[in-house]
């Protein structure tokens, strides 16, 4: 044969899905439930599970609380992490995995700890919500502490375009204030104290009548 | 739906049914007749000889002789992939067909499989050409080759080598209106 | 528990009256009663309830405006349902078109490509052209997902049978969907390959080529092979499974879905252990020894030796006979050793002979629950076995019927169970002590005091009351699947007799739906034991004329000098017998070994005179007989490889040549003789069994069985469990990977068992050991070595040793007590 | 115009603290409805016409008696996933007044004798669930929750579940999957919630606004309630504005009232006096209106008239500035993102919707591809396992139907674009070569 092509090429999609191309290692044991006399868990994420598996009358309905204590405890769902809820829980980690991966609130990779949502939703996206985002990630996106992302809607289309900075709804933000947000998002300030949601009057004039 | 019987019956037309007369010897002999008239009609060409295998017969460009299989010309790889579609179409089951994967380290043809395996039977093959129809990737195809004797049963069991080679000599093809 | 009863309703299926029974689901009674295949991808019957997921099944109900999924709409009467009306074809080329999207069109390369459901739909339903144009997603292929299962991404179309399988059927929970929407993808956790007992069920159950088999890539297409039903007897629960032959060649093993023995499903031993078949280990010809090595002879040679030297020893001549004999073989063989040479001296039970009384009242015909009670009986207790070890479909039988009819499983075993998880309630027993727990339980049944048998078992006394409890209020319909080692041992008449009585404390006798199932130690111990393949037998489980010696006094008589010669008829006392050291030595001292074995495992390797080569299951044509009495055919597949010779042919030959001729000129004829010999058999044909077998307990012929003694027996005291003391006592099981075939088995050869020491907690702190570190583990001067596995649900003072491995094996060591150390 | 009900006081400071809730009242209509029988009660639910608030609009009552009687465990599973793009009422309830909806779940517990119930709120809402959190304890603690309630010998256990960012969670069925730590795949239907819902057991699940409404309910009685509104669209509604309007935010409107009232006279129509291009009734998965249809009614009924669904009473309005295309893009990449994946139309439907609006803004599409995707459309709505799919089918086929002149302008605009993009790409690269040649 003249010349053996090595390589055949493939042409990929635009959006590779991460994961698709992960082949298992053979080397591996299987992931079978992970024996509770050999797994080394953090004191306080084996009790929040336990609280959680508590408040269940059916012990997997406390795999979202145990992966929230996984991301607590780690910053992220870690494979150790989740293996050390799927021992407490006696399941096995790929169950877990199943579920962390279905939530968008979940993070599989190690990510900044301080979580900057930016709605990019239709209200918002009506109203400049792309522009704020970019501007954000003009102004934050280098900071390895920070996971900034779009976000599908938050449900605060009554200030939009807003964010939510770990969880403090803020908004509208003008593409002016984006600075000074980055600075208080950087510093672990209160976000835009005079915008949160949570200080927001209803928008019904009836209710400002009584 | 049930088969309903009366939908199934074939007519058939037949001619006028005229008795007797010259136009019935006509009619028994005109066939017979009209034939033997092209026969004669040769008998004026004189004797043709071909000299062969001095001379080869050519062959239509759609003749279906021994059958061949590709390379790609740019790769240098195996068209076949070894999906043993030519041997299930096969009427006369004379195509065995083992594959077995590429490797990076051993890559014989484009995709996952290759044929590690390509056997032709030809002295049960018939020529039909359904191996070529079937064949995705055209890598089989029906050359021109029409010599196809041989004195052992067993050499006439083509191997993927024998296939791929081209044949040692060009059949000749057929000239237009020839 | 009611089984389903089959009330039919009338519906009519475009345009047909058709009955169906109540409650089936649309797409199965359209395809069975209505001649109409409604298409599916999702849905299989066998995976459990529908989920709806694909949507290729949309039908038109009149009187509903929106399509429905034909997979999961109940048929009720009067139900009127068009399958072939355009909106119904606009909706499934829609969905064709769809689930197309994103599969590659690589259907030449694919091994699925001939047999795929995707390709039939998508030729039936769909609508022949796509309008998608843009680019299909390509990606790294084909990936491995274990080492007999490769995974192609692209082809997949999320149908998601492969992960309800894992967490549905299997329940190992490996299997999962990662991410969301057209992301979605099936994978494992974090790069671990799935490896689990049925993992390769779902190569089967994939509907495209998204799951394909490693060891048969590439191997045939479906027009190259030809499918051959018989029977897989590589453990007791004879599996029915249909081989793919191409040229002689077994190229892979599929179900053949039997609701009665194994419900569709395989375990990986099954599926992929066909590869010892072609294997160059296997032994292909006929050794003998000469100068201390086997070396090939012809079959002359061979056959004529075997006859000069048996005939030598004559009646000193023991035998020892495998579970994986057939009944044609093992009928011969009775007749070579009791008419030809004279001798008594047979036994297929490696526990030590069972009193004849107590054989027929524990095989008695009204005492036999079936495979399927395991699934609708109210309670099920698992007595002194570990199903996914010692019958590994059973186990999956045992999941469905918990998670779907509600069976209330009760686990009693000294090692922890895979299905502990699924029981109502699980008790732990001391190694051995499966008759103290059985006595313990039948006594707090009675209402007897049992605290004092509980504590004889080192079991809990709250276990056993707890137990009984459960057992009371479960419903009349108890199956107790028991494992033989709970009547093996020297206590073996006792275990029987207290088993016995708990099935009549539980009134067990002719109840239908419960009863007592035995996992035996060998694939065709049930058959081989009613054809009289025992010391104390004769055909028929009928009185033996001679009592001969058991496989245990065979050991000790051939260590003594009293036997001479020993035939191994698929068995390796080093591997199957509980002791090998008396074996060691029975063998050193025996004249002549004379075997039929596939492989060169220990004892053949070392001792044997001559071997013979031993057909392997797709060679094999006779009968078997599985547990639960259903008498199944198995069927030549493919040509004997190399030298082998039919087995059969060999022993008649042998009785011939030492001058006894059986008269056997065909398998089949063997087999008439069988159905004619047996009494309980009588009217059965090779013609009647067929593809699946019958249940000769369910015949009427079944009434000739011989009688027996009814219980309740009064019982022994059991001795006490040995206390710790210090030491750790042994237990030791046979893992569903120790067996000859997987070894040699290429695929399976990563799942040869190595010793694991499993340990509890308590003990590895006591001991210092750590959890992977390697200890020794030492009684009397035999010492065995392992990896220290730290389990938390280990009963302390109890320490688990693999047996039936070639090395390092449970077996070389005496017990009960044994000191555990690191090495 | 009537008062407000569900927003009655509800920016009074501390509103969210048990003593501020208990004195104005709080909890006498949850004592007053212990008191009553509980096919009564049930009665009085059916009776006040009260339609479910979440999308679907089924009557509260006829869902209550759906809940078979017996010895079971039943479950009341308040859903408080609010995801639906432009929907945010919820929010503003449980924020503020987070009391009113635990007292109107115990009634709806006491009702179909369901003693365990969960409230499952979406993860995004941290801080409302810390305040449902703290409400819930502080219940507790006053022995509102809890063993033998009032004295009634009613118990009732309460317990509050986040999810984790799925806007399909906030599909009943999903949700009841999430809440039983699964991926948060919709079931097949039937068996519905109230026979086999959560843990197998008969389950009533509503929407936090369905919910706050049943004191007010027991407060006015069911034809005092009944009375507010329209036939067949009873109550007061909440309606969230958002978009391009001058004065986003949450009103309180009663069923019945004119669309333009609510846009124009409460919200203030689009700022600087833009006019209106569409407007989405009923959240991002109804079908668009146009500016003619501003005179509709907004109850269930004229508004599905009128082509649309009321769904969750979520109000998009956008303004003539804004380019459909764009809409659909965001609507599809939405749907597309938040499909399961569980059911073939919605997986593999929005995923090709999305990619070829994609294609619409690269300028690679042509007019034909409009007829394509709006063929798409119509295989995804009734085909799938839940109205996921149905969500993006529906705007997208209305928004092509409505507006394919404009569609088929932007994608001459894009396309002209493109190819003069590559021409400028063609010539510079051509000059190159001359430059590297010469």
């Amino acid at each position: 044969m003249a010349d053996v092509q090595r390589h055949v090429a493939r042409f990929t999609h635009g959006s590779r899905i991460p994961g698709w191309d992960r082949a298992a290692d053979l080397e591996k044991e299987p992931a079978v439930v992970p024996d509770a006399a050999t797994t080394e868990v953090p004191g306080e994420l084996r009790a929040a599970i336990e609280d959680a598996v508590r408040r269940f009358p059916v012990g997997d309905s406390a795999f979202i609380p145990a992966l929230y204590a996984v991301q607590a405890q780690y910053g992220w769902c870690s494979p150790e992490g989740i293996e050390q809820a799927a021992a407490v829980l006696g399941r096995t980690p790929a169950a877990l995995t199943a579920v962390a991966t279905f939530y968008d609130m979940f993070e599989m990779e190690p990510l900044g700890r301080k979580s900057v949502y930016v709605c990019t939703n239709i209200s918002c996206s009506l109203v400049g919500a792309d522009q704020l985002l970019a501007a954000l990630e003009e102004e934050l996106g280098e900071d390895p502490d920070v996971n900034l992302r779009g976000f599908e809607c938050l449900g605060a289309c009554d200030i939009a375009p807003m964010a939510s900075v770990d969880g403090v709804y803020v908004g509208p933000i003008e593409l002016g204030e984006v600075p000074e947000l980055a600075n208080q998002i950087r510093q672990g300030d209160d976000p835009l104290p005079a915008k949160q949601l949570i200080r927001r009057p209803c928008a019904d004039p009836k209710v400002a009548e009584q | 739906m049930a088969w309903d019987p009366e939908k199934d019956v074939i007519e058939v037309v037949r001619g006028p049914q005229k008795a007797g007369g010259a136009g019935g010897l006509y009619r028994a002999f005109g066939e017979t007749l009209r034939g033997l008239k092209t026969t004669f009609g040769q008998l004026r060409m004189g004797v043709d000889t071909i000299q062969y295998p001095e001379q080869k017969i050519p062959v239509y460009p759609r003749f279906r002789g021994r059958h061949q299989l590709h390379r790609f010309e740019d790769s240098g790889l195996e068209k076949c992939v070894g999906c043993s579609l030519c041997a299930a179409a096969c009427p006369a089951d004379c195509i065995r067909v083992v594959a077995a994967e590429n490797t990076p380290e051993h890559r014989v043809s484009a995709g996952e499989r290759y044929a590690a395996v390509y056997e032709i039977n030809l002295s049960r093959c018939i020529f039909c050409g359904y191996c070529e129809i079937a064949c995705p990737f055209d890598a089989i195809t029906m050359g021109h080759e029409y010599e196809l004797s041989d004195a052992n049963r067993s050499d006439l069991i083509f191997t993927k080598e024998m296939l791929l080679a081209e044949p040692i000599e060009r059949t000749p093809l057929r000239a237009e209106g020839e | 528990m009611p089984r389903p009863t089959e009330k039919l309703v009338s519906l009519t299926i475009d345009g047909n009256e058709v009955q169906a029974p109540a409650g089936m689901m649309l797409a199965d009674a359209a395809l069975k009663y209505g001649d109409v295949e409604i298409p599916v991808f999702c849905y299989d019957a066998k995976i459990g309830p529908p989920v709806g997921a694909c949507r290729m099944c949309l039908v038109e109900v009149e009187g509903i405006p929106k399509l429905q999924a034909g997979c999961s709409v109940a048929v009720t009467d009067g139900m009127v349902v068009h399958t072939d009306t355009p909106t119904v074809k606009a909706a499934q080329e829609a969905v064709l078109e769809f689930i197309l999207i994103n599969h590659p069109l690589d259907c030449p390369v694919c091994d699925k490509g001939g047999e795929c459901p995707l390709q039939d739909n998508a030729f039936g339903w769909g609508g022949g052209l796509s309008r998608f144009i843009e680019p299909k997603r390509h990606f790294e292929k084909p990936l491995a997902l274990s080492p007999l299962i490769a995974i192609d991404r692209e082809r997949c179309i999320l149908c998601y049978r492969c992960v309800r399988y894992s967490q549905e059927v299997a329940e190992d929970d490996q299997l999962v969907l990662e991410e969301r929407g057209a992301d979605t993808f099936v994978t494992t956790f974090d790069g671990h390959p799935y490896v689990a007992p049925f993992s390769g069920n779902i190569v089967e159950l994939c509907p495209v080529g998204a799951l394909t088999s490693r060891p048969y890539r590439f191997r045939a297409r479906p027009w190259d092979i030809e499918q051959a039903g018989s029977v897989c007897t590589l453990c007791p629960a004879q599996c029915n499974v249909s081989f793919s032959v191409r040229d002689e060649r077994v190229l892979r093993v599929l179900g053949r879905d039997h609701e009665g023995v194994d419900d569709g499903w395989l375990c990986d031993k099954g599926r992929f252990a066909y590869q010892a078949i072609h294997v160059d280990q296997r032994i292909t010809e006929p050794l003998m020894r000469d100068g201390g090595e086997l070396r090939p002879v012809t079959w002359e040679l061979a056959i004529e030796t075997a006859a000069k030297l048996l005939s030598h020893a004559g009646a000193k001549t023991g035998a020892l006979v495998g579970g994986e004999t057939t009944n044609e073989e093992g009928l011969l063989l009775t007749h070579l050793v009791r008419e030809a040479l004279g001798s008594n001296d047979i036994d297929s039970r490696p526990g030590g002979a069972l009193e004849l009384e107590l054989l027929r009242a524990l095989n008695a015909p009204t005492l036999q629950a079936s495979v399927p009670d395991l699934q609708y009986a109210h309670a099920v207790l698992l007595l002194d076995c570990e199903p996914v070890d010692d019958a590994p479909i059973l186990d999956l039988r045992l999941r469905k019927g918990v998670r779907h009819h509600g069976v209330k499983l009760l686990i009693a075993s000294s090692r922890p169970s895979a299905l502990d998880e699924r029981a109502a309630h699980s008790a732990r027993f001391a190694p051995g002590c499966g008759e103290a727990f059985a006595a313990a339980l039948g006594a707090a049944l009675a209402g007897k005091p049992s605290a004092s048998l509980a504590q004889a078992a080192g079991a809990d006394a709250d276990d056993v009351a707890a137990l009984a409890a459960q057992l009371r209020e479960a419903g009349e319909e108890v199956v107790i699947l028991w494992g033989e080692r709970l009547t093996a041992g020297p206590r073996r008449n006792e275990g029987a007799r207290a088993l016995l009585n708990l099935a009549d404390e539980l009134g067990l006798d002719g109840r239908d739906g419960g009863g007592l199932l035995e996992i035996p130690s060998g694939t065709n111990s049930r058959g081989l034991r009613e054809l009289g393949v025992l010391p104390n037998a004769s055909i028929g489980l009928g009185d033996a004329p001679t009592v001969g010696r058991d496989s245990q006094q065979i050991g000790e008589a051939l260590a003594a000098g009293d036997l001479s010669a020993l035939i191994l008829l698929h068995s390796d006392p080093l591997l199957d017998q509980p002791s090998s050291e008396l074996w060691q030595r029975a063998l050193g001292k025996a004249s002549t070994v004379i075997a039929h074995a596939a492989f060169l495992t220990p004892a053949v390797l070392e001792h044997a005179n001559i071997v013979f080569p031993a057909e392997s299951y797709a060679e094999k044509e006779g009968t078997v007989v599985h547990p639960d009495s259903r008498v199944q055919r198995l069927r030549r597949s493919i040509a004997r490889q190399g030298e082998t010779r039919a087995e059969w042919a060999l022993l008649a030959e042998l009785a011939a040549l030492l001058g006894n001729d059986p008269k056997a000129l065909t398998c089949s004829m063997v087999s008439a003789r069988i159905f004619d010999q047996v009494p309980f058999y009588n009217g059965l044909s090779l013609d009647l069994l067929g593809g699946v077998g019958i249940r000769w307990s369910e015949r009427q012929a079944a009434a000739s069985f011989p009688g027996a003694p009814s219980a309740p027996f009064t019982l022994d005291p059991p001795p006490a469990a040995s206390s710790p003391n210090g030491l750790l006592r042994l237990g030791s099981f046979r893992s569903i990977w120790a067996s000859p075939e997987v070894e040699a088995s290429p695929a399976l050869a990563f799942l040869h068992p190595r010793q694991r020491v499993e340990i509890s907690p308590a003990d590895a702190e006591r001991l210092g050991i750590s959890n992977g570190e390697i200890v020794t583990v030492a009684s009397n001067g035999d010492s065995v070595n392992g990896l220290a596995q730290i389990r938390a649900n280990a009963p302390v003072g109890t320490v688990f040793l693999q047996s039936s491995i070639p090395q390092q094996s449970a077996a070389l060591l005496g017990g009960p007590m044994v000191e555990v150390k690191r090495a | 115009m009537t008062d407000t009900l569900l927003f009655k006081g509800i920016d009074e400071p501390g509103l969210n603290t048990i003593d501020v809730y208990l004195a104005r009242g709080g909890y006498t209509q949850l004592q007053r409805a212990l008191k009553m029988k509980r096919g009564d009660l049930i009665t009085e639910l059916t009776g006040s016409g009260l339609r479910g608030r979440g999308g679907a609009g089924f009557p509260i009552g006829k869902k209550a008696s759906f809940i078979p009687k017996g010895d079971m465990q039943k479950y009341v599973v308040c859903n408080a996933d609010e995801s639906e793009p432009g929907t945010f009422k919820d929010r503003e309830l449980i924020q503020k007044n987070p009391h009113q909806l635990i007292e109107g779940l115990i009634i709806a517990a006491f009702a179909v004798d369901a003693t365990i119930n969960y409230i499952y709120i979406r993860g995004e809402y941290e801080q409302q669930a810390d305040i449902l959190d703290a409400a819930i304890s502080e219940a507790r603690d006053r022995g509102i929750i809890g063993e033998n309630i009032f004295g009634s010998g009613f118990s009732v256990e309460l317990e509050l579940a986040r999810g984790a960012g799925a806007y399909i969670c906030g599909e009943e069925t999903g949700l009841l999957d999430s809440l039983e730590g699964k991926r948060g795949n919709p079931r097949l239907k039937p068996p519905f919630p109230a026979n086999e819902g959560l843990f197998n057991g008969p389950t009533l699940i509503n929407n936090v606004e369905t919910l706050s409404a049943i004191p007010s309910i027991i407060e006015l009685g069911a034809e005092g309630y009944a009375a507010i509104g329209v036939k067949d669209s009873a109550g007061t509604k909440l309606v969230s504005i958002s978009g391009n309007i001058e004065r986003p935010g949450n009103y309180e409107v009663e069923l019945g009232i004119s669309s333009r009232e609510i846009i124009y006279g409460l919200a203030g129509g689009p700022p600087d006096g833009r006019k209106i291009k569409c407007w989405f009734p009923g959240g991002s998965s109804t079908p668009v209106l146009t500016a003619d249809d501003l005179d509709v009614g907004y109850d269930y009924d004229s508004i599905e008239a009128a082509g649309s669904m009321l769904g969750s009473g979520a109000i998009i309005v956008v303004d003539e500035t804004q380019s459909v295309v764009e809409l659909a893009y965001k609507l599809a990449k939405f749907y597309s993102h938040e499909s399961c994946g569980k059911c073939t139309p919605c997986r593999e439907g929005t995923r090709w919707t999305f990619h070829m609006v994609e294609r619409i803004k690269e300028g690679t599409a042509t007019p034909m591809d409009l007829d394509i995707m709006a063929a798409v459309q119509e295989q995804i709505i009734g085909h799938c396992l839940c109205v996921l799919g149905d969500a993006m089918a529906m705007p997208i086929g209305s928004l092509i139907a409505k507006f394919r002149d404009e569609f088929e302008a932007e994608i001459e605009a894009n396309r002209n674009e493109r190819e003069r993009k590559l021409a400028a790409e063609f010539a510079a690269a051509e000059v190159e070569i001359e430059g590297i040649s010469a």
